[in-house]
């Protein structure tokens, strides 16, 4: 019940992979669990750790709730982290 | 102002009705549509992806930017997804403006935009049988804070 | 290439239809449109005169400079005459290009010609009842030999 | 029946008025007689010359045969020759 952080708190964030991203990782999207005041480059470090994450580029561009943000970006906890492949409309 | 990501063919004509008001002297379609060649290999078809709600979010981003740049009456932008047969419309941008100058600079600078920002993809398939997705441009982060 | 000038209406999607062809991944739909105002006059629609063989001649002749100028398809303007109210559309230029870059500078330089050398004229209907020609531009006649 | 020309030939072009201009004349076309060897400077003489035609500029823009052309330009029997107000297409 203090404001202190408590070590072993963790967040749960929902990633998203598009086109050739989804290819790699062979998923839509995954919930990944980590520790409170991780960045986006904790996520992208969790995932490359997964099977078929290692084909992923180890500074992809990245979306929190749908804007782009840098990787050292704090996340939240329920925030939708897109893995976002170099884009190609029109 | 009109964004949408869609699954089904894109109506050009209703796009330029919707757009066009009483002040506008101008109105602008840009349709880009698959073509049967890329980097010199020979195409079949187009599958687009998007990452729909950001998608959406952004071309409105850049509607509103676009507006504030230019003296533009209405803008709509429509990107389709799926698969697509060479010969279909795959984006459509109607811009209307009181004078063909600002329509055109506007257009321009919408699908420049839309190209270099807003999250889609497309996986190309080869009359050869083969497919893959198409080389893109990296949407740039903002500044690290 | 398909110049007209007309006193029906313009149909636009069938230029459109008329210019694409399957290398083509950009097209471009200008439209003129008659306005409810100019130079701060309220304008209540528009009377187009022509010369109606030359200016096809000369359309035709700007259609194929333009032609030779930027990597293009195929090229379509018509331009209405007679009279117009608001909302209708004047003129419409279809270009048809594998890639938008020249589909876009081609289209700009159609209107600006066709605005500059094409001999059609319009007179504006006030809605305070007056009506009166439209100031254009002298057009250049070739150097004196 | 010699090569010579005969000092009292004439030649007739049909002139073509289109908007202002045909406002100002009070017609669609007009056939005009000039002498031999008469220039385009020589056909917007005549008209101005009639009624209402000294409305017109001195030096208006002019097509022949649907053609932009000079006013040193020579005219032949048949010629149709076009006064063109400044022009406001699209």
């Amino acid at each position: 019940m203090s404001d202190e952080v408590v070590p072993d708190a963790v967040i749960q964030v929902k990633t998203l992979f598009f086109a050739a991203y989804r290819d790699m990782v062979g998923a839509e999207e995954l919930d990944i669990e980590l520790p409170q005041g991780a960045t986006l480059r904790d996520v992208v470090r969790a995932v490359r750790a997964r099977p078929g994450g290692d084909a992923l580029p180890s500074n992809p561009a990245l979306a929190v709730n749908r804007e782009y943000a840098s990787s050292n970006r704090v996340l939240e906890n329920g925030d939708e982290v897109a893995f976002i492949p170099p884009v190609a409309g029109g | 102002m009109y964004c949408r990501i869609t699954a089904a063919p894109i109506d050009a004509a209703e796009l330029v009705q919707r757009v066009r008001a009483n002040e506008d002297g101008a109105v602008l379609l840009f349709m880009g549509v698959v073509r049967n060649h890329h980097a010199g290999r020979a195409v079949v078809g187009l599958t687009y992806d998007a990452y729909k709600e950001m998608a959406t979010e952004k071309l409105e981003g850049i509607c509103e930017d676009v507006s504030s740049q230019f003296e533009v009456g209405d803008i709509a932008v429509v990107h389709r997804v799926g698969e697509l047969a060479i010969g279909e419309v795959s984006v459509a941008i109607a811009v209307a403006a009181p004078h063909r100058d600002a329509a055109y600079k506007a257009s321009r600078q919408l699908i420049e935009r839309l190209k270099r920002e807003v999250p889609i993809w497309k996986r190309e398939r080869y009359a050869n049988g083969g497919e893959a997705w198409q080389e893109g441009v990296t949407p740039q982060a903002p500044e690290t804070d």
